[in-house]
């Protein structure tokens, strides 16, 4: 039976099991709902799951395991010496399944009967024309020994989704069963489906750890291959950056360090006042019709391309600044030379970022209970007073979250940085100077013409690694300092 | 307890409310400057909204527009299939280059049936239409192999420097040093245009279309593209939303508060912080070589931007659920929920603005994001075909929307730049669309307490 | 309107439906609720009343374990219902909640219609076999909380629109659509007037008939009138517990008499 | 999978897409799908072992390097058949209407480098404008876009501009003479590093982007020279003016005579071991190296890569399936 | 505890604070506020009473233009404070706030600490030189809204933290703090035990010294005790408004005598 005919009839068996499980137990108590422990539909989803979640796991499970357990049976079947030269097992193995599909095509397609399938010899018969016709595209001609392995493939593969589809529905069966009887007016349906439930979300959540094991891992093993390549004192504690393709270049994560942080703040000292004097404006003084045109079209500029904001920076905002900056500029202050700088990216970024914070501080303020405001009013504070003193500290946490989401987003933006900015690493002060992110030193020497095994590019998962773990860092701070200044309302 | 004191009344000396003491006009101006601020916060979003939309609008709406030319060709036999046993073989042996003839030959016959006087040369005619119009030729032919020997009329996509010209975007001057076009192919670009041969009409294929090779911008589409972000959009809601919100709702309703949770709190918002590119590196790792999924595929495309846009989802979520006041809770509770019914069926609702503004601002981000679909090899020349099914749709090779921007932002030819704007309108009707819905929801949710 | 005789003739001849034993509650290093022992009666009204900020709020969501919610709260010390301790670990907080309705301090109806409010506990307890059955004990709900013919014509406008009594007739009335077998009530009739406290007065001495109820009052002459048990609380500590009749005539303790010869409100 | 996959330089991307398209035309197999992301990503995707998750063909604008091969080696990819498809012209080129130039390696180096010869010393690079570089040259600012370090081209300009122009006012030989070192080696190294360091006062500026970014630039501020490769270039000669190198003007025909100093080889990397399992490799390799595509009439060499004069080669070398280090 | 010579010697000879004329409040369709036209003493306390749900807290929101933040509520006819419109364009209801406090129905302590809480209104007033004039504005206050002793030793601790019947004094001590000329107190003892409630009336008493106090009550005692004039509001109509003594001893509408005379509460 196809896989997905057999989950669809695990989970039609779950959905009658529904039914079955809700009808029973009214059934049961005589159909006074008020007899039972739980609401019928705990009873249903009850059996609905245990009639469902076991047998899909299996399910899962054996899609993982049996193409290797076959793979492992079959592949006794290629000898080493009929390997071809260059090549290896693993292809040789991904030729055997393709040919197997293929037969399983032609069977399935009515063009071969299963006896003339396995009657079929690779020395007699062009199999590879023989699929071609059927539509299956074969690289190469098909080898005896290949062409056998295909066969046993094919009937190992046949026998075991048999046996999967017998397991699964026996599993489905017996859990429906189970549960079925279990469907009594005193079962405590509710706790049982609750605790699955609640099961479920600790799964989501540990997602989370999952994600960051996952990106730990993924980086530690290149990071330390780095280190093995390159002195970590002058990763850390040097002051230049300078990839070079000759090699013994200066790698410093410092001055990008410096770059990162500077035109993230520039950013969110755009992004912050703006964000949360607009997200205060929706909330407390515009009309519900202003709110409801003005919010989601700020929403709209976090969903403008990166790339549209990088030449945003460099084509307007970037001579913008030098008209005024610059020497010849208006203002005739000579300060600023080229159209790239930590101020052009700041605020194209910044200007992305306005709706992280405006958007969630926006929703957030507006869960602050009227109560709130009119005890503050009825003090005779202006709304002004009542949203700084009030409001936005009982808001606070949510305010904070948004903040540290428009960061982390100016953390790790990179198009805007390599057009506004510039790519160049230096210690400066002056944020009319080009500089740049450790994020875009990450993308630009991943994708770099470098040699892949060299320092130069190995630097990007030192770079993303160090990066994580100031990140780690920031957010227990930030974290420390919410839990401090929180106020909980009733 | 009778502490009054005497100089209360002095404190509060009778004032009119018509007139504004001195310290109440202070705080007035305090608090319209407050407002002002506001309304200038506001005023400065939406005019960068008005400027970035004005830019994207007059950059890109010249990508809905194409220029064609139509004409009849002689699907000349001698050349498709010489043997004339129609056999499909023999004639899918002629390729493309063996198509150019038929084009020159069909320009001749234009010129003259159209009584128009050029010295240029067949070969330079033929340079005005695209290089797709000898594989549209080719394709009609293996589909219809009984038409050979037959004439028909056919509309070819012209080049990109004659649909610049058409779009004011190529003038003689700024080809002088052009070797792709000449003055005299313009001129006879004017008197194909005199005769209503060569068009400019809107360009449906741009919307539905695969991406083209660089030398032929005038083909490209973003249809596939979209599909792809389609599916990938899909992946990610029908994650994300889901995983983010249950993973919100056990962080602050269920989860005990010890150091494992604040782990896994502070581990979330790191999260948010991490470079989308590590996610690329991420999804290379876990989904393609570990767990074999195949590359360039909008499932892996998905996934990866699942795990990046779950802390923004998380974030927003926990948020909401946090400002829900705690007396609500103990309402239901106070009836006899459990704790899992009045989250749900209290807590959640009053929560889903924020959730949806994070699902907005979430989605926004992924729709928009090109740095991981690079390491997973979604950005590049992907032309694949239109995915016929769902399955097809996730899994085979397709490129995103912001990549193939991002991809014709960079190719040589100016016509990719028009194009690259053409898809940002479209990847922003894309996302309104995506935001509208959302939006409509969220207004359902809202409300005060 | 209400019946005094009852009074008399129900008293002693009840048994014991709650019984607390060294209850120790603290919010975090306050101890607010000392050492109380009381056993308190089923089918009978038992009233506590004290000065403000002793501890009766405190102690009321002790018995339906409703200080669980509160995170700095703590509780010691044993109370058992129909002799099961509710703090065992086998105890579901839900089903005990179910058991035992609650009617809040501060009126909180969910931001949902009217008829939600009510409906809320009936659908989640399966009280209600269809919609009309649902809306008979709506109705009857609302018209138990004495508020039904303000709200009858706007059964789905939201709970939060209401005035603070209307607000106060509605949380009661959403308490006893689920039929709990011990009712809590934290100053029900605060936000009344004389004639709905009479109403709810009456519907607590029906209830009576068959459910255990708690009442917290501040008023002396609601105590006297509807309970056949007082507790009186001061500073944390359960001072006097005993007869209603005899505690407002015959106080032992010196804090008890006081408080009531204050007898103002 | 059906369909060849190929990932690697985005300078190859191109060319690379070009030739797909027409392979996805004219032959049953359905279209390659050619990622971008870089040389080095993309080798290093290719040396991530062999079988279906892995790509078959990788595209460099580079050699592969001894190091790289090695890792293949450790990862199972051993016969890699490489692939010369042409070379990429570079070339320098300022706003239309701005005035050209025409320069030499020296100009260059005299305008970046962070330090130059001024009577037999060297002293921090005191240059504005270009006349002060060169006095046939406009007092026009120097500013110049040039390739970021990520860039491979950016080597090339290092090696052929920049260490060329030092070595021809003798800067080189001063530093060399200066340079500490144990061996000569070591010396002249340092001496080249020296050399190739470029001022970081905003005169010379990364571009770690694309051409495109630099056009803007160019656009943005029309004193800037940017560095941009010939088929960029040959695409908006409505925008930009080449400049001559040595006197010579960039054109294909001019680097495939080696005329024009400033280019670099173009390559493609294909797992020997996919041949025959990934339908269409073989075939996508040889039609991407086939007269009618990549000679010089091709639409290649049309959309400006200098095609290999040793083409033929080439050729018979896919056909053959000779792989790195049997015939190299 | 309070002096009830006051009450008959006060009545009578003093001027209009308030004046109200044909006030009608609209809660979208629903017409809360009949025509009603009454004129509040200065230096005195008016009691509104009437059942619940009649529009008294309504009507009180009316003259501090509190109702201005419910989004669906509208306001006719003229209110006049001192003579003057209150809601004319001119007038900023920031300074009418200030001139007029409340005291809510439900009691709504910001989330800040105690001390923060009292300290919000002067603060934003100034009327504070220095901290410690604060500090001795903030005892001060407690202890007129007679709750010093029970704080005192938790100034910083949340005023979130309080039981219901501190929360309400809290906030009274906080509207009492801002020193208005007008205090509206809508329901403030409803929480209270009866030693409270009496240092609340106590307060009240004192504070008509100077100011005029409108307090919306349930208790007839606590209207008869504490005010002078007395309005009784049903259905949204004010149906008599006269001396206190009056209203309670010889009614002249039938349905403020059958309301009276339910004397419950
Ligand atoms: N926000 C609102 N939206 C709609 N209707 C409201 C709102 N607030 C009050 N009402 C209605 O207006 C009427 C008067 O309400 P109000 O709060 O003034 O009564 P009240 O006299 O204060 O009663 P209580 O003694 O119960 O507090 C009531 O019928 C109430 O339901
Ligand atoms: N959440 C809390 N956190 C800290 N302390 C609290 C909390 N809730 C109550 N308290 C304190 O516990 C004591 C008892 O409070 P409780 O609410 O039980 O009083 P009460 O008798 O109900 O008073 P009232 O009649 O005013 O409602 C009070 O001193 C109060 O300040
Ligand atoms: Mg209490
Ligand atoms: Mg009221
Ligand atoms: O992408 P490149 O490797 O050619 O720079």
């Amino acid at each position: 039976m196809p896989l997905s005919w057999l989950v669809l009839l695990v989970l039609a068996l779950a959905t009658a099991g529904y039914f079955v499980g809700r009808i029973r137990v009214l059934k049961l108590a005589g159909g006074d709902v008020r007899a039972l422990h739980s609401l019928p539909i705990y009873y249903g989803t009850n059996v609905a799951l245990s009639t469902a979640v076991p047998a899909l796991v299996v399910v899962m499970v054996w899609l993982l395991v049996q193409p290797t357990l076959i793979e492992r049976s079959v592949s006794g079947m290629i000898a080493p010496e009929m390997i071809p030269e260059g090549s290896n097992l693993n292809l040789v193995m991904s030729d055997v399944r393709r040919v197997a599909d293929g037969l399983n095509t032609a069977i399935a397609g009515g063009a071969m009967s299963l006896a003339e399938v396995e009657a079929m010899d690779a020395t007699v018969v062009d199999v590879r024309a023989r699929l071609g016709e059927l539509g299956v595209a074969l690289g190469q001609n098909v080898r005896p020994e290949v062409l056998a392995a295909a066969k046993s493939y094919r009937s190992a593969a046949v026998t075991g989704n048999t046996l999967r589809t017998l397991i699964v529905l026996a599993l489905a069966v017996v859990g429906f069963g189970i549960s079925f009887s279990k469907t009594k007016p005193d079962y405590r349906a509710r706790n049982v489906v609750e605790r699955a439930v609640l099961a479920l979300l600790m799964a989501a959540a540990s997602l989370a750890i999952l994600t960051t094991v996952g990106i730990v891992l993924s980086m530690l093993f290149e990071t330390i291959n780095f280190f093995g390549l390159h002195n970590w004192r002058d990763f850390f504690f040097g002051t230049t950056w300078a990839p070079n393709f000759r090699g013994d270049s200066e790698l410093s994560i410092l001055p990008l360090l410096w770059g990162t942080l500077y035109i993230s703040f520039i950013a969110l000292l755009v992004a912050v006042p703006i964000g949360l004097f607009a997200a205060i404006y929706l909330s407390e003084y515009a009309g519900p019709k202003t709110r409801a045109i003005a919010k989601p079209l700020l929403e709209i500029l976090a969903g403008i391309p990166t790339i549209v904001y990088g030449l945003f920076a460099l084509l307007t905002v970037g001579p913008l600044l030098v008209n005024m900056f610059g020497q010849s500029g208006s203002l005739g202050l000579g300060w600023m030379s080229g159209a790239t700088s930590v101020l052009t990216a700041g605020i194209v970024m910044g200007i992305m970022l306005i709706p992280f914070v405006s958007s969630l501080s926006d929703d957030i303020i507006n869960a602050v209970p009227q109560t709130m405001r009119d005890g503050s009013l009825g003090l005779g504070a202006t709304p002004s007073e009542t949203i700084r003193q009030v409001v936005i500290p009982a808001a606070l946490p949510g305010i904070v979250g948004a903040i540290l989401l428009a960061a982390s987003r100016a953390i790790g933006e990179t198009m805007i940085v390599v057009m506004g900015a510039g790519a160049i690493a230096k210690f400066s002060a002056n944020p009319f100077e080009s500089m740049t992110t450790i994020t875009t030193r990450i993308v630009s020497q991943l994708t770099g013409d470098g040699d892949f095994a060299s320092p130069e590019t190995l630097v990007a998962f030192a770079l993303g690694l160090s990066l994580f773990v100031l990140t780690l860092g920031l957010n227990v701070l930030a974290l420390y300092i919410v839990r401090k200044y929180r106020e909980q309302y009733e | 307890m009778t502490d009054a004191t005497q100089n209360t009344g002095a404190v509060a000396p009778k004032s009119s409310l018509h007139t504004l003491d001195a310290r109440t006009k202070r705080r007035n101006a305090a608090e319209s400057r407050f407002k002002f601020y506001g309304m200038v916060a506001i005023g400065i979003g939406l005019l960068m909204l008005v400027t970035l939309l004005t830019t994207i609008l007059s950059k890109g709406t010249g990508a809905f527009t194409q220029t064609f030319v139509t004409m009849e060709v002689e699907l000349l036999e001698t050349k498709l299939d010489k043997t004339g046993a129609r056999d499909l073989e023999k004639i899918k042996k002629v390729t493309t280059f063996g198509y150019a003839p038929l084009i020159k030959t069909a320009f001749e016959k234009t010129v003259e049936a159209h009584g128009i006087e050029t010295d240029l040369k067949s070969k330079a005619m033929a340079k005005i239409l695209s290089k797709s119009a000898a594989s549209q030729l080719r394709n009609y032919v293996i589909a219809n192999p009984d038409q050979i020997g037959q004439t028909i009329e056919f509309r070819f996509l012209a080049n990109s420097r004659v649909d610049g010209y058409m779009k004011g975007r190529v003038t003689r001057d700024s080809i002088a040093n052009d070797k792709n076009i000449t003055p005299a192919q313009l001129d006879f670009v004017d008197q194909l245009i005199a005769v209503g041969a060569l068009k400019k009409t809107f360009n449906i294929d741009f919307i539905i279309g695969a991406d083209a090779s660089d030398q032929r911008p005038e083909a490209a589409g973003i249809g596939v593209a979209m599909m792809g972000s389609l599916f990938m959009m899909l992946v990610v809601l029908a994650l994300a939303l889901p995983i983010g919100v249950a993973a919100s709702i056990y962080l602050e309703e269920f989860a005990p508060k010890n150091w494992i949770t604040d782990i896994i709190e502070v581990n979330i918002s790191n999260l948010a912080a991490v470079p989308s590119i590590v996610f690329g590196i991420l999804g290379l790792a876990v989904f393609i070589n570990y767990m074999h999924l195949p590359q360039s595929a909008p499932l892996v495309g998905g996934l990866v931007l699942t795990l990046m846009t779950l802390p923004t989802i998380i974030i927003s979520t926990r948020a909401a659920l946090k400002a829900v006041p705690p007396s609500i809770r103990d309402a239901a509770l106070g009836v006899g929920a459990s704790k899992m019914q009045a989250v749900f069926h209290h807590v959640l609702p009053l929560a889903a603005p924020g959730i949806l503004t994070g699902t907005i601002i979430g989605l926004a981000q992924a729709l928009g994001e090109t740095a991981p679909l690079l390491l997973i090899g979604m950005i590049g020349f992907i032309a694949s075909n239109m995915p016929e099914t769902v399955g097809e749709g996730l899994l085979s090779p397709n490129s995103a929307m912001p990549a193939q921007i991002y991809e014709w932002a960079k190719r040589a030819d100016p016509a990719f730049y028009e194009r690259a704007w053409g898809g940002i309108i479209i990847l922003l009707i894309f996302l309104i669309s995506m935001n509208t819905l959302a939006v409509l929801l969220r207004r359902r949710f809202e409300r005060r307490w | 309107m209400y019946d005094t005789e009852k009074l008399a003739t129900d008293v002693n001849q009840t048994e014991t439906k709650i019984s607390a034993r060294n209850v120790q509650v603290y919010y975090g290093d306050t101890h607010a609720i000392k050492d109380v022992n009381v056993d308190i009666d089923a089918k009978a009204v038992t009233a506590f009343i004290g000065p403000s900020g002793c501890g009766k709020s405190t102690f009321l969501r002790c018995i339906n374990r409703m200080n669980d919610t509160i995170d700095v709260c703590r509780v010691e010390g044993d109370i058992k219902i129909d002799g099961e301790d509710i703090y065992d670990k086998r105890v579901d907080p839900v089903q005990l909640r179910a058991k035992v309705g609650m009617v809040f301090q501060k009126p909180n109806p969910f931001p949902k219609s009217i008829y939600d409010n009510i409906a809320y506990g009936p659908r989640i307890h399966g009280l209600a076999k269809n919609k009309a059955d649902l809306d008979e004990i709506v109705e009857k709900s609302l018209r138990r909380g004495a508020i039904w013919n303000e709200v009858k014509d706007r059964l789905h406008a939201p709970g939060t629109g209401l005035s603070g009594g209307q607000q106060q007739r509605l949380c009661i009335a959403r308490a006893v659509a689920t039929e709990p077998e011990v009712l809590l009530m934290d100053e029900p009739c605060s936000a009344l007037d004389p004639i709905a406290t009479a109403q709810v007065e009456e519907l607590i001495d029906e209830l009576r008939d068959q459910y255990s109820v708690v009442i917290v009052t501040h008023s002396m002459q609601q105590a006297a009138r509807v309970s056949q048990k007082t507790a009186f609380f001061h500073l944390g500590n359960l001072v006097e517990y005993g007869d209603t009749s005899q505690i407002f005539t015959t106080p032992q303790d010196e804090r008890t008499e006081s408080y009531i010869t204050g007898r103002i409100g | 999978r059906d369909q060849v996959q190929v990932a690697g330089s985005s300078t190859v991307l191109p060319y690379a897409s070009i030739v797909a398209e027409a392979f996805g035309e004219n032959f049953d197999f359905p279209t390659p799908v050619v990622e971008s992301g870089g040389s080095s990503a993309g080798l290093k995707r290719f040396c991530e072992g062999v079988g279906e998750n892995t790509i078959d063909v990788a595209n460099a604008s580079r050699k592969i390097k001894d190091k790289e091969i090695k890792a293949c080696a450790e990862a199972g990819v051993t016969d890699i058949i490489e692939v010369r498809i042409g070379y990429d012209g570079i070339v320098f080129a300022s706003d239309i209407n701005g005035s050209g130039f025409e320069y030499t390696p020296t100009d260059w180096f005299l305008a970046l480098s962070n330090e130059i010869l001024v009577d037999g010393k060297m002293v921090a690079n005191p240059n504005k404008t270009w006349a002060d570089v060169n006095a046939n040259f406009p007092a026009q600012a120097l500013q110049a876009f040039i390739p970021g370090t990520k860039h491979g081209t950016r080597e090339v300009f290092e090696d052929k501009v920049i260490l060329a122009g030092c070595e021809a006012t003798g800067a080189f030989d001063v530093l060399l003479a200066a340079a500490e070192g144990a061996t000569d080696k070591a010396k002249h190294k340092a001496a080249e590093k020296a050399c190739i360091s470029l001022r970081t006062d905003g005169v010379s500026v990364d571009i770690d982007g694309d051409y495109t970014e630099t056009l803007a630039r160019i656009e943005s501020n029309k004193d800037g020279i940017g560095v941009f490769g010939l088929a960029f270039y040959e695409n908006n000669t409505d925008k930009l003016q080449v400049a001559t190198m040595s006197g010579i003007v960039p054109s294909t025909e001019s680097i495939a005579t080696g005329e024009y100093p400033v280019s670099r080889p173009l390559f493609f990397y294909v797992k020997k071991a996919h041949i025959g399992v990934i339908p269409g490799l073989k075939e996508y390799a040889e039609f991407f190296i086939a007269d009618e595509i990549a000679g010089e009439d091709g639409p290649l060499a049309e959309y400006g890569l200098v095609s290999d004069p040793e083409l033929a080669d080439t050729q018979t070398a896919v056909a053959d399936e000779a792989v790195l280090g049997s015939n190299m």
